[in-house]
């Protein structure tokens, strides 16, 4: 008896625990409750398959305890009940998995009109690019890195020349307008996470990685590194402002293109700059 | 090849020649049983080296800088070597090398392994490996502090403790072991296939048995992408190829990697590190089986259906291993594809949770120390279970994924189910194995600390992972969004866990104790039907079956078989001749549909 | 009958006095054993196969020439795996001496195979192509050394084997053993050929997907 | 060993086994002849291949009736192992292309 219920306290225990914890998501503050919703429909179908069938079980212990002169049952199986169960589990199954599919779709899906953003992680800290008045990055690369120009950009792209470049770990996004993040790291595996986005991804080395979201709540948020990345792994810290399009602008604005970076004017030709750049060692150390 | 003679049909012929002395009999030994023990102590030896190691790391999370010897190098190298201490030296090890080398013979009526020579030669390498794993603690830069899932380009670049030296002796380590577990496996698997007792059918196995078997094929061909990554990656670091290099600019300075994946290693990796969390899985649920049924003296509920799960959970376990990479930048329409295989998976094992507690309904209970065991294994293993749905499920993994939820997941299902599956395996055949049984009032306090201390260690950890607290995360200064009373929770999980870990001692001591003081159990003391308690002598002697191997009548679950005697019926009982009894109706039933 | 057992059988109807046979598969356990090894060889090629597709197409990747000694060496493998199955016939048909002059042709062979694999190395080494300078270099050391590590394996039965055929060559133990090593040697004899078409692939410009050129850099 | 009684397949097995052997063979013609490229030619013909392989292995050899637990013994470990490849493939192909995209090589 003692120990049927116990269990049974332990489960109820669980459950009362779930329902009252103070432990609980972030507040959001990205499009992305959609994710939190999938998230609380596995919750509450896997909550309640785990309570009564614990419950259960906890019930089967006390009532079938030994007791002297009792003989167990002898069923070595019953196909029907098998089935039956199976086929239960396989609705409970689809039932989370099917918004989970959708929900994903949605998340590797970059919507039209999404502006972009490139984060760059190396050992430990964050910096930021953005494309532009042109709208799109210029390639650039790890082996190109040096002194002058630290986010490794190819001097010869023209693309890259208006390129705004952020250094000193803070980020500034417009609220409302989908991003997407494209992700490089110049040297180990990182992870950009803000916990109140709900989105994370991986930064890996010698390729580009991306995910989306769009900031919906104004404030500022912790950009912290989820991926074990060395001794300063937990250190690694960033910060996200999220503010509306009157405050953004300006503080894109004091940000230095990658030309304005080389002391050039930014129309100035793509050959002088990359004289500039490739004078000082290129990509050789 | 001499051992051929050893299986033939006339195996009842003299068993070679018992080794004399004590260095023959127990330290070059090529008994089953011996090895299985050696097995057993080194693996839990440096269990306790990892228990600890969980100790120091959660002194550090749960009163930062407490002490002052752990500082973030050697957190990171702590929290490496517990992680696959646990799981490559203890559990694989004790599960396969220890329980899988002492039952598998018994279990199906062989005198010994098929090629024990060869089995010795497995705990010797084996042994070889934990020394140079246990040598990297006293190279310069001690052990590698890179994760357990070694992931590159970090794990062999400055940044990371441990990459002089470290990471090396892990990887020599890793390759040894695999081959230590090559010799193993091929000697378990040839053994159930070739070995078995006359009557002995594939489908009247134990399924501990079937666990062991199927968990041993897994390993087989998972381990070599172990090996295939790990020699990869010592080649980037020893000789400067590029597997998995990309070209990186490691603290300022250019190095001369270019061109390689880190995908690919985590590929490879993971290739061979799912199936490797159900090679310690599937061992458990075959034991856990058997305990319930002996210790609820009723037979397995719908025993077909408990190996087939096993092989489709066998089978599937190769198609989900990307299911750890949701977030790493891999082809994102990989996630669609393993979404759905992993959830898949949940099926067979749903099958086998059910029918454990189907057996337990209309059972006869008996709460002997195993029986706790294993009805908290089912709980535990079941909540584990349920959030690695959360995990499985692609979009739900994102803001989960690299969080203490996915700590609170793997601990629930692999650091704490199993382990409380080894334990109830402990306490069920050490009679067997001494002679004597464990003492069971300190056996009912180590369970109880054991499984109420755990579950409120892990629990709550899932919550700290929703609130978005990140793994491997050495110190949580100043970071906004985590609460205060977050920092008191994971204080109390600290207590309990120091709580639980003392616990052990008590389990240790009850194993030295009662090895000398224990009560003498007999040679069945659980009136337990599997072939290892028939055995003339107990514990078994060289050769396990004296004169004449046991003959095998019936399936491993004959218990409260309705009309019969006794409660249970030995597999190796003839049946009493014209016995009216049950096995007629019951055919007759069947065979009319 | 089923070497496995059918896995639809109902174990506890069975009637009891029933006694069926143990269902073992019908070999030794040593060959038992070595399949399952080379299941697991199978998969550890396997998987190299693997990674060196996917690596392949990552854009720096520089084909190295085969060394032309490559086809002299499958040719002594392909002669020492037919020397190991004569050798293992004329045992089996009572010639023991035929039997070892044969099985010793067939370490010969392998010896010479890896010899001439070392061969290849220095050649390729002489080139310019070291281990660390591109990854199908990296490829090709890797996988030769592992598959001569496996036939260096192999010799060290081959001569426990050649021990026992001097010493008891009519022993079934020993026809065994000369059974096995034939097997195995046709199997790293596969393996070989495998890997040499893997090797060629890229050269051969019949592998698909490929992006030469144009390295990052 | 031997096997205690054999089989008899009815005629009718033989047909529709070579049925479905010649429609797995024109499978295979037909990647070549819509010229089906890349790993995906490669993969469908290997897994063409081991379809025909399998079934002529199971069917004539005795194998469908009997022993499915060693057929899947045999055939799962293959498989698995080709949906890695196939998977590398494509995740090679993905990794090369966001390095042709955004780092210019
Ligand atoms: C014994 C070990 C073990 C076992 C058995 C499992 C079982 C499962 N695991 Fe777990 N897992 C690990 C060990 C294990 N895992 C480890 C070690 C890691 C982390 C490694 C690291 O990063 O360091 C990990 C991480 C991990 C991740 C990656 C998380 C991340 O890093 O972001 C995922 C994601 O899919 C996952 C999923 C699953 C699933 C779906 C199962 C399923 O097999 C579970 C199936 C069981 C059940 C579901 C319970 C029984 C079912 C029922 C009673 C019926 C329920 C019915 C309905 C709900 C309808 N696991
Ligand atoms: C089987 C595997 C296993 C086991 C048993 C444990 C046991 C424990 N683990 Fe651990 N753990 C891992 C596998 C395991 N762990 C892995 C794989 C990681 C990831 C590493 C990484 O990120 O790289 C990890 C990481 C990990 C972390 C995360 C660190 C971080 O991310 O920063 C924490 C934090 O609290 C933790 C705590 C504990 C505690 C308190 C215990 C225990 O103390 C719990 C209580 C004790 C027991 C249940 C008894 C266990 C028995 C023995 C240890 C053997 C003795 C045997 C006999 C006497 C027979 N572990
Ligand atoms: Cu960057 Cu962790
Ligand atoms: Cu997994």
């Amino acid at each position: 008896m003692a120990v049927g219920v116990i269990l049974a306290a332990l489960v109820v225990g669980s459950v009362i625990f779930s329902l009252l914890s103070p432990w609980w998501f972030t507040p959001l503050a990205s499009n992305w409750g959609t994710i939190d919703d999938t998230l609380i429909i596995t919750f509450v179908i896997t909550g309640a398959v785990f309570a009564v069938l614990m419950l259960f079980m906890a019930y089967a212990v006390a009532r079938f305890r030994h007791r002297d002169g009792a003989r167990a049952d002898y069923e070595p199986e019953n196909r029907r009940l098998e089935l039956w169960l199976t086929g239960a589990t396989s609705v409970g199954i689809a039932a989370m998995l099917a918004p989970g599919l959708i929900v994903w779709n949605d998340f590797i899906r970059v919507p039209e009109g999404a502006s972009t953003v490139e984060a760059l992680g190396q050992q430990w800290s964050w910096s930021f690019r953005f494309p532009g008045a042109d709208g799109v990055l210029g390639t650039a690369d790890t082996s190109r890195i040096t002194a002058e120009n630290p986010f490794g950009l190819d001097p010869d792209d023209p693309r890259g020349r208006d390129d705004v470049l952020v250094s000193g770990g803070e980020l500034h996004l417009p609220a409302g307008t989908p991003v997407k993040v494209v992700l490089r790291s110049t040297d180990v595996l990182h992870n950009f996470y803000v916990p109140q986005f709900r989105a994370k991804m991986d930064l890996v080395p010698g390729m580009v990685s991306y995910f989306w979201f769009t900031p919906e709540k104004t404030g500022t948020y912790e950009i912290l590194c989820a991926e074990l990345c060395g001794v300063g792994h937990s250190l690694m810290r960033g910060t996200v402002v999220v503010e509306d399009e009157g405050t953004f602008r300006p503080w894109l604005e004091q940000n230095p293109t990658f030309a304005q970076s080389l002391g050039r004017r930014p129309e100035q030709d793509v050959a002088e700059i990359r004289d500039e750049v490739q004078g000082e060692g290129g990509a050789e150390p | 090849m001499a051992q051929t003679a050893f299986v033939d049909e006339g195996l009842d012929h003299e068993h070679g020649h018992e080794p004399q002395g004590f260095i023959a009999k127990y330290i070059w030994s090529q008994d089953h049983k011996v090895i299985a023990i050696q097995y057993t102590l080194t693996a839990i030896a440096v269990g306790l080296l990892a228990l600890v190691m969980s100790w120091l790391m959660r002194m550090q999370i749960g009163f930062p800088g407490s002490l002052e010897m752990v500082d973030q190098e050697r957190y990171y190298q702590f929290v490496t070597m517990h992680g696959m201490i646990m799981v490559i030296y203890l559990l694989t090890a004790l599960f396969l090398g220890g329980f899988g080398n002492y039952l598998i013979p018994l279990m199906i009526g062989a005198r010994d392994m098929v090629f024990p020579y060869v089995n010795m030669l497995s705990y010797w390498t084996y042994l070889l490996s934990v020394l140079v794993l246990v040598a990297s603690f006293f190279v310069p830069g001690g052990p590698t502090g890179a994760g357990w899932t070694l992931y590159p380009p970090q794990a062999i670049l400055p940044g990371t403790p441990g990459r002089d030296w470290g990471i090396i002796l892990m990887l020599v380590s890793l390759v040894i072991f695999v081959a230590a577990f090559t010799m193993g496996g091929l000697n378990y698997i040839t053994t159930v296939l070739q070995a078995r007792t006359r009557g002995m059918t594939m489908m009247r196995l134990p399924l501990t048995v079937w666990g062991i078997f199927v968990a041993t094929v897994l390993g087989l061909l998972a381990f070599p992408a172990l090996f295939v990554s790990g020699v990869m990656m010592l080649l980037d670091r020893l000789l400067g190829t590029s597997f998995f290099m990309p070209a990186v600019l490691s603290q300022g300075e250019m190095l001369e990697y270019s061109g390689g994946s880190p995908l690919l290693f985590q590929h490879l990796f993971w290739f061979f590190g799912h199936p490797e969390v159900y090679i310690v899985a599937l061992p458990g649920f075959g034991i856990v089986s058997d305990l319930i049924s002996t210790h609820a003296r009723k037979n397995i509920f719908g025993y077909r259906m408990m190996v087939w799960a096993i092989l489709a959970i066998g089978g599937l376990s190769f198609v989900v291993w990307a299911h750890h990479m949701y977030v790493s930048g891999m082809n994102p329409y990989f996630g669609f594809f393993f979404a759905f295989t992993t959830l898949i998976i949940a099926i067979p094992t749903a099958i086998k949770v059910y029918n454990w507690v189907l057996t337990l309904w209309r059972g006869d209970i008996h709460l002997t120390v195993p029986m706790l065991f294993s009805l908290a294994f089912i709980l535990t293993f079941v909540a584990g279970g349920m959030s690695g749905l959360f995990l499985g499920n692609v979009v739900v993994d994102v803001p989960l994924s690299d969080t203490y939820f996915v700590v609170a997941h793997f601990h629930m299902v692999m650091g704490v189910a199993p382990i409380l599956v080894i334990f109830g395996g402990l306490y069920h055949w050490y009679p067997k194995v001494t002679g004597r049984m464990l003492n069971d009032t300190l056996g009912k306090i180590h369970f109880w600390i054991t499984f109420l201390g755990t579950y409120a260690i892990f629990f709550p950890m899932h919550y700290l992972g929703f609130v978005g607290i990140p793994r491997r995360y050495f110190e949580f200064e100043g970071i906004a969004f985590i609460p205060d009373s977050a920092h008191l929770l994971n204080e109390w999980i600290t207590i309990a866990a120091l709580v639980v870990g003392a616990a052990q001692f008590l389990f240790l001591f009850n194993l030295a104790w009662s090895a000398v003081r224990g009560r003498p159990s007999g040679a069945n003391p659980w009136r337990s039907t599997t072939l290892e308690w028939q055995t003339p002598e107990t514990p078994p002697g060289h050769g396990n079956w004296g004169a004449r191997l046991p003959i095998v009548y019936r399936w491993a679950y004959d218990f409260s078989v309705p009309g019969a005697a006794e409660d249970y019926i030995p597999q190796n009982r003839p049946p009493e001749r014209d016995a009216p009894g049950l096995h007629g109706s019951l055919r007759a039933e069947g065979a009319a549909p | 009958m089923n070497p496995l057992g059918s896995l639809g059988a109902k174990p506890w109807l069975q009637p009891a006095q029933d006694v069926p046979a143990w269902g073992r598969l019908p070999f030794a356990p040593a060959q038992v054993g070595l399949a399952i090894f080379m299941a697991v060889v199978t998969a550890l090629f396997g998987l190299l196969a693997a990674a060196y597709l996917m690596r392949m197409t990552l854009g720096d990747w520089r084909p190295l020439p085969e060394p032309p000694i490559l086809w002299l060496n499958t040719l002594a493998l392909a002669l020492g795996s037919a020397a190991l199955q004569r050798s293992s016939t004329l045992l089996r048909r009572g010639d023991p001496a035929r039997a070892s002059t044969a099985f010793v042709a067939g370490g010969g062979c392998a010896g010479a195979f890896l010899a001439g694999q070392i061969a290849a190395w220095a050649q390729l080494d002489a080139l310019g192509y070291f281990v660390a300078t591109n990854p199908a270099n990296t490829f090709f050391y890797l996988l030769t050394a592992l598959h001569g590590l496996h036939l260096l394996g192999g010799l060290a039965a081959w001569a426990r084997t050649a021990w026992h055929l001097r010493s008891a060559p009519g022993a079934r133990a020993t026809r065994l053993g000369v059974g096995l090593c034939a097997a195995y040697w046709h199997f790293l004899l596969v393996v070989w050929l495998a890997l040499l078409a893997l090797l060629m692939a890229d050269d051969a410009g019949w592998m698909p997907a490929m992006h030469h050129g144009a390295g990052t850099g | 060993m031997a096997h205690a009684e054999t089989q008899q397949h009815p005629i009718s097995t033989y047909f529709k086994v070579w049925g479905i052997l010649f429609v797995l063979s024109a499978l295979s013609y037909m990647v070549d002849f819509f010229q089906v490229q890349g790993y995906a030619r490669w993969f469908l013909i290997i897994l063409f291949m081991m379809l025909k392989a399998g079934l002529i292995v199971a069917v004539f050899m005795h194998l469908q009736w009997e022993r499915l637990a060693l057929r899947c013994a045999i055939l799962v470990p293959p498989l698995s192992l080709l949906v890695l490849v196939a998977l590398m493939a494509l995740e090679a192909d993905y990794v090369h292309l966001t390095r042709v995209l955004f780092l210019g090589g």
